[in-house]
């Protein structure tokens, strides 16, 4: 029975060696990193079969993304993932210092990431791009600058939409017989679906009192080429980049925990297991970046 | 390593060894514990709590149903009670109920391992579950939920005027999800410790077809759990700030959200059925004093239960306007997931085959359970014909093929495996006669209920409907639903009052119990070696690992009533 | 005591593999240079093409990171039946929810879909 | 089922159908889909037998007799699984293969099918034939031996048609077209059901099929679409209780509100002649007059009204969509009604009963 004479401090009770708690917590995070995986599968599958449905919208949203901000966060990401498996070996090394430099690049990998990402965001705000539909009802016509304050935002949209639909479903509905109540449409279509039931959805946002005038550039939102409901593309955006984000967020502060543990020396070549748990979830983090960002970035 | 432990009558109760019941004392020890005993005595009973809450919904609703027009609620009451009898009984009952507590219980010492392989992992998915309950209560007060345990939108998203409301609906996505992260941890767990925790001779075809079951139960955990967190992610966000994703009129697509759902809460089904049909391998064996049959054809057809599960989502949505190959494909593979069953049932048959049956209580639940899931899984069959189902879809059919699976099936196991275990668990012995007695009654009142919903789904009688009278209605329908609806609501009072007695006497149990045994049943398993409750850390020594169904090395001890090793054999069973 | 089952063989040195830092730095560049033959190739304009590409290219990076990065390659072979077998279950998923998309009203919904496809490409030719 | 049969039979309950409870065969697929049911059944009541026979016997065969282990008896036995691995695949082949044809058949509409264009709204359905009529009360007229096509749609949530006796169910999907085919093969009045949980009152958007000789049909669809053009002018309050069908869900007669305000409140503004008003949502407040009735039939949401006992507002759920349909006649018909609402409530509350004469409508009998 080894583990009597040898169970470090490190070593849990109910382990008997290190290396079967080592394997323990690999198997583990690799499980987690697994769930990781299903969770951001689903996002994914969403993006697959909106993009299936809807080409135009992906192709016209995607214009208004920078290609630099996405490809320079490519590059940072995969960086601080090379800084992070560095630290690894580092740590299997019993090399502190190099353990907490390389931490510590990580993080500012992170940081950094997470401000060009924070720029980028502002930014979409700023041009009236937000995630979901609630925010569309209410923009800020009063204090915006960039659009033209007598075209409705999205009001057009649903309206149209319903408008064609029933155009189409008329044309191909079977053939009415005159009379007194044969009105066009026999079937109303969907797109008016569930807004039906959200009453400040279809109305047309008030035109602002006119005294910011001297802002009457026409707004992307107002494009009359635009594809119907093409701003849905930013709610995908968002709900992708934005979990990616978080999980980012949770990475900042792992690698934070990480560098006290390594400044307080906790790590060693024998019990690193921290480093290489946070570090697998680290790479899994770049690793969804690897794929967000063709998907978004380069269409 | 026990067999030396006194018996004591029942008068006199001297103090006992320390187990883990008793190592430490004060509320503060159990809520903060480590231990994988506590934390599934813990889950145990707010499993059970959260049992009764639903059941209570439950009666609600038969009630309801009991006479045509409004008995004794309103619609939207009734709607507000079968969506949260039937998200508790998932969520919060089902999912969790036999791996995190029960599961817990056992599977270390099963294993002969200290503990799971992350204790405190284990602590925080018990209280992942208990955010996800006060959600649900949440969900409650915020002015309740309507949508079906399915949420299927558009409803679900379009349920309120005022957008980004923190509604009811809201607050159950989210106990969904916290829920769901929950279950994820709690199957990690499993597979780690199962994977990295086993002492040496425990090879997998020595662990007990029970860890079998946890271990494929925990693939889906943690393979399909995922997804229903995205899910209800989605569907909050889609319900609060309109995302779109699912949303018709701006693009989405409804019928996504049903694979979303169906690609999580069909393997669920499967994550409920597992752990129990677990147990009744168990069961059957150790109750009828005989070697499990087939124990490699078991061992697999629970893994190969899990994998199938994963592609037959679709069989839910027949009628929902999927494509007609999917259709095709969904109806075909469904039958795939009978076969792994069909083996378990005939195994378990086989196994009681030349056997010494006793027929106590977990028995009588074992058999019950092989009763009720073969007409459940039977009645599987019609619903993946996809002719029939067009019929059978969204009647009572679905809902009495679900019970037998869910209460038939699952719930059915649980109890057994509570019974069985009860004395390792508390120390105690139940009432043997009134828990007889309740194991028949809820299995009368069960097939009364349900089986004459079979017929009532057949006839056309649609499901989550408050009532079936009104203007539209024809009154010979009228008449024949209320005759049919009335008998069930019958049966489910008889059900009720056996559960009643159920808890009556275990309750009762825990104080005035015989004192149990290490090893009441026989069983062969290595929790039956350590004492009943088990110590701290389960084993001082690694127990002896053998055959664990290979029953020849028991003998009764008349005095103890329990068994022992056989004395000749003392020797090599590993004892201190 | 040592802890050996089937699947817990034992092993020649310690806990865990040491990758050379110089592997890890040589994945590192072909990871970046990925990165900038995938912008490259988004440039050009290929049609539906396009997109398999991106995500050929995102593919080999994500193995290049998945076996020296997180040590895959040196790891337990369970480990990557683990990764691989969530990465399966995704692409069931999304292959069987995209087969049905088709049927997704495709007269009721396109909207003015081809129109703005057709524009946009002119735009960028 | 059939224990329960023979239960409910003592009982004095008549179950209709086969043993295994379907219900009544009305269209020409019903037999087939009875067919593949009694096919799946009958294997499933084999085995269940078998194995409740054999799990019985070993019950008691094998019951315990002293603490002593079993007697022996296989721990496996190659062979013997892998054929009960194997029955269960051979026989759920055939289950596949027959619900796969009836699936194609019902999936696949014939090119000749009369076709009916079918909307759901919570929580009513509106069908409209080729000839313009339109039918509101949930009430879908369709010919005998004739292959029938529901092109359906929704405007709100998803609800479903499943009419038992035809054996045929189709969710309603908004944003998309559903269809559903049958061809009835005996005349009479069968169950139409929502099959998809759509709210409140799913259990209420009920309503019947009927099924007529051709000839007859035909008369019935005819009427149906002109029939509210007969009735004289001042007899128009009397036509709106024939279309009150749809409104009862949520609107009652008697003044309690249910999902939308009590008709009766609303007549009791109307008859107060403006000096009682009608509050709104956004907090103003208006008269109730017959171009107020009308505005709000065709456009629900333009004023929300606010429920007088809580004094909250009341959901926006009815749609744009069903006042549009009504046509103008239509909504007079039922603005009528509303500021009549004395005239066609009888004294104890209930609505009157409206016959052809009281419509003038006697000389061409009409069945809508
Ligand atoms: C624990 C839960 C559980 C389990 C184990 C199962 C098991 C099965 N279920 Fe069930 N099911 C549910 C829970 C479960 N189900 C729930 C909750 C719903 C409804 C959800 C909702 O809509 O709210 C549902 C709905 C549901 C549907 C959709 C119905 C509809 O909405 O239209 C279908 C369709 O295929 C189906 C099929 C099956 C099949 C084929 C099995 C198989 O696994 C059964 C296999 C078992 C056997 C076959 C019996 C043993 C074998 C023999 C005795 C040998 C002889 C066998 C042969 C000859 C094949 N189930
Ligand atoms: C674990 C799963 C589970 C379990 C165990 C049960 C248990 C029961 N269920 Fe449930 N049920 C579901 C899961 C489950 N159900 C699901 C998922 C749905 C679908 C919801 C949806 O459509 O969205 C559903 C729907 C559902 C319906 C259909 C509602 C509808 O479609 O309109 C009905 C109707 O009869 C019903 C009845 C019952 C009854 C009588 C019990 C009984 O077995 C309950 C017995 C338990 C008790 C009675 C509590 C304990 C006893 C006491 C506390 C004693 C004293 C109490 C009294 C006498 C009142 N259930
Ligand atoms: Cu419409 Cu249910
Ligand atoms: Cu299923």
């Amino acid at each position: 029975m080894s583990h009597a004479d040898a169970h470090p401090d490190f070593l849990r009770h109910h382990f008997h060696t290190p290396k079967q708690q080592f394997e323990a917590g690999k198997l583990g995070m690799w499980l987690f990193l697994a769930t990781e995986v299903l969770l951001f599968g689903g996002l994914f599958c969403g993006y697959a079969v909106w993009r299936g449905n809807h080409p135009e919208m992906f192709k016209y949203g995607s214009q208004f993304l920078e290609t630099k901000w996405g490809a320079i966060n490519t590059a940072v990401l995969i960086t601080s993932s090379l800084t992070m498996a560095a630290a690894v070996t580092a740590a299997q090394r019993d090399n502190r210092r190099a353990l907490v430099t390389l931490l510590s690049l990580t993080l500012a990998g992170a940081l950094v990431f997470l401000g060009i990402k924070y720029i980028e965001y502002s930014h979409k705000f700023h041009e009236g791009w937000f995630p979901g539909m609630k925010f569309y009802e209410k923009p800020d016509l009063q204090h915006a600058k960039t659009w033209d304050h007598s075209k409705p935002i999205i009001g057009n949209e649903p309206f149209t939409a319903a408008a064609g639909a029933t155009g189409q479903a008329s044309q191909s509905a079977a053939p009415t017989r005159g009379g007194p109540e044969a009105e066009p449409s026999t079937v109303a279509l969907a797109a008016i679906g569930p807004a039906g039931l959200r009453p400040g959805a279809l109305e047309p946002p008030q035109p602002a009192h006119d005294d910011h005038a001297e802002a009457h550039t026409t707004h992307p939102l107002q494009d009359p080429q635009r594809p119907r409901n093409a701003h849905m593309f930013f709610n995908i955006y968002f709900m992708m980049t934005g979990l990616h984000g978080l999980h980012v967020l949770g990475g900042v502060l792992l690698l934070s925990w990480l560098i006290i543990g390594a400044v307080k020396g906790r790590f060693s070549a024998q019990y690193f297991t921290p480093v290489d748990l946070g570090g697998l979830y680290w790479h899994v983090v770049d690793l969804i970046w690897i794929f967000l960002f063709p998907l978004f970035y380069l269409i | 390593m026990t067999t030396n432990e006194v018996t004591t009558p029942i008068e006199s109760e001297p103090a006992r060894e320390t187990n883990y019941l008793n190592a430490t004392t004060g509320i503060m020890s159990w809520l903060g514990t480590l231990d994988h005993k506590r934390i599934g005595v813990m889950y145990l009973v707010s499993v059970l709590m959260s049992f009764f809450v639903a059941g209570l919904f439950a009666m609600v609703i038969r009630i309801e149903l009991m006479w045509p027009g409004e008995t004794i609620i309103d619609q939207d009451t009734y709607n507000q009670m079968f969506t949260l009898h039937g998200a508790i009984m998932v969520f919060l009952v089902l999912i969790p109920s036999v791996p995190a507590s029960l599961g817990n219980f056992v599977l270390p010492i099963m294993l002969g391992a200290k503990d799971v392989a992350f204790p405190r992992l284990n602590l925080f998915s018990y209280y992942l579950w208990v955010t996800g309950a006060v959600m649900a209560v949440a969900a409650i007060l915020f002015g309740g939920v309507d949508t079906g345990w399915t949420f299927y939108v558009p409803y679900s998203t379009t349920g309120v005027d005022d957008r980004g409301a923190m509604d009811g609906v809201f607050f159950l996505t989210m106990a969904v999800f916290v829920l769901g992260f929950s279950s994820i941890f709690t199957g990690l767990n499993f597979i780690v410790t199962i994977h990295r925790l086993r002492p040496p001779g425990m090879t997998w075809f020595k662990m007990p077809l029970f860890l079998w079951a946890i271990y494929a139960t925990g693939i889906l955990q943690v393979m399909a759990t995922p997804v229903i967190g995205i899910t209800v992610l989605l569907l909050a966000v889609e319900r609060t700030v309109g995302i779109g994703i699912f949303d018709p009129s701006l693009g989405g697509d409804p019928i996504l959200f049903q694979h979303f759902f169906w690609f999580y809460s069909h393997p669920a089904v499967y994550i409920m059925i597992l752990p129990p049909m677990g147990i009744i391998s168990e069961l059957i064996s150790v109750h009828s004093h005989k070697h499990i049959f087939g124990y490699r054809f078991i061992a697999f057809s629970s893994v190969a239960i899990a994998i199938f599960s994963f592609l037959v989502w679709g069989h839910h949505m027949f009628v929902s306007s999927q494509s007609p190959l999917l259709n095709v494909v969904f109806s075909a593979i469904t039958f795939s997931v009978a076969i792994p069953s069909a083996v378990k049932v005939f195994n378990w048959l086989a196994t009681l085959y030349k056997g010494s049956i006793s027929l106590n209580t977990p028995m009588l639940y074992a058999l019950s359970f092989i009763f009720l899931f073969t007409i459940a899984g039977l009645t599987g069959l019609p619903l993946a014909v996809i002719a029939t189902d067009i019929h059978l879809h969204d009647t009572y059919f679905v809902v009495a093929h679900f019970h037998y699976t869910m209460m038939g099936g699952a719930l059915t196991g649980m109890l057994g495996g509570i019974h069985h275990w009860w004395p390792k668990i508390t120390g105690r012995m139940y009432s043997e006669v009134w828990g007889r007695i309740a194991c028949g009654l809820v299995f009368v009142g069960f097939n009364v209920t349900f089986f004459t919903q079979f017929v009532l789904g057949s006839l056309g009688m649609p499901r989550r409907y408050h009532d079936y009278s009104g203007p539209g209605w024809a009154q010979e329908t009228t008449d024949l639903f209320h005759s049919l609806h009335f008998v069930s609501t019958m049966g489910s009072f008889i059900m009720a009052l056996g559960f009643f007695l159920t808890a009556g006497y275990l309750i009762h149990s825990l104080f005035r119990g015989r004192r149990a045994p290490a090893n009441p049943w026989g069983g062969r398993s290595l929790e039956w070696q350590c004492p009943s409750p088990p110590p701290v850390y389960n084993f001082a020594e690694p127990p002896h690992v053998g055959d664990c169904y290979d029953f020849s090395v028991l003998e009764w001890d008349e005095q103890e009533q329990g068994y022992h090793w056989r004395r000749d054999l003392a020797h090599d069973a590993g004892e201190a | 005591m040592t802890t050996e089952s089937p699947d817990n063989p034992p092993s020649s040195h310690g806990v865990g593999h040491i990758v050379p830092i110089k592997t890890l730095v040589a994945t590192g560049l072909a990871l970046l240079v990925f990165t900038l033959i995938t912008v490259w190739a988004a440039k050009i304009d290929l049609g539906d093409l396009n997109i398999w590409i991106a995500l050929a290219i995102a593919a080999l990076k994500a193995t290049l990171v998945v076996l020296f990065f997180m040590h895959l390659r040196y790891d337990r072979p369970f480990n990557g039946i683990i990764f691989v077998t969530s990465l399966a279950f995704v692409a069931l998923f999304i292959s069987f929810a995209l087969t049905d998309t088709k049927e997704y009203a495709p007269d009721v919904d396109t909207g003015n879909a081809p129109r703005v496809v057709e524009a946009l490409d002119e735009l960028q030719q | 089922m059939i224990l329960t049969n023979i239960m409910l039979a003592a009982a004095g309950t008549k179950i209709p159908g086969s043993i295994f409870g379907m219900p009544e065969q009305a269209s020409t697929i019903a037999e087939s889909i009875d067919w593949i049911y009694n096919f799946v059944n009958w294997i499933c009541v084999f085995f269940f037998v078998l194995i409740v026979v054999v799990l019985v016997v070993f019950m008691f065969r094998y019951r315990r007799r002293a603490h002593i282990a079993s007697t022996g008896g296989p721990t496996h036995n190659t062979p013997l699984e892998v054929i009960w691995t194997a029955i269960p695949t051979i026989l759920v082949a055939p289950m596949f293969y027959f619900g796969f044809k009836g699936y194609m058949h019902i999936a696949t509409p014939p090119e000749n099918a009369y076709q009916i264009q079918v909307t759901g709204r919570q929580w009513s359905w509106q069908f409209d034939y080729p000839n313009g009529a339109k039918i509101f009360d949930g009430t879908l007229h369709v010919p005998v031996d004739r292959p029938v096509t529901l092109t359906m749609t929704s405007e709100d949530v998803i609800h479903a048609i499943f009419i038992p006796a035809f054996r045929v169910k189709q969710d309603v999907v908004p944003g998309k077209r559903t269809q559903l085919w049958f061809e009835a093969t005996r005349v009479g009045v069968f169950d139409l059901f929502c099959a998809e949980f759509c709210g409140t009152s799913h259990s209420q958007m009920v309503g019947r099929v009927i099924v007529y000789e051709e000839e007859e049909f035909e008369q019935v669809i005819e009427d149906a679409a002109n029939w509210i053009e007969r009735v004289p002018d001042d007899k128009l309050h009397l036509a709106g209780v024939r279309l009150y069908n749809q409104c009862q869900q949520c609107h009652t007669i008697d003044g309690s509100p249910l999902i939308g305000p009590s008709f009766k409140e609303t007549h009791d503004l109307f008859t107060s002649g403006g000096t009682q008003k009608r509050r709104l949502k956004d907090g103003s407040s208006v008269v109730v007059d017959e171009a107020y009735l009308l505005n709000s039939i065709l456009n629900p949401l333009d004023q929300i009204t606010v429920n007088s006992r809580t004094g909250k507002p009341y959901p926006p759920t009815m749609t744009a969509g069903l006042g549009k349909q009504l046509g103008d006649r239509r909504r007079l018909a039922l603005a009528r009604m509303i500021m009549q609402l004395d005239e066609v409530v009888t004294p104890d509350g209930r609505l009157r009963k409206v016959t052809e004469e009281d419509l003038d409508l006697v000389e061409n009998p009409d069945a809508d």
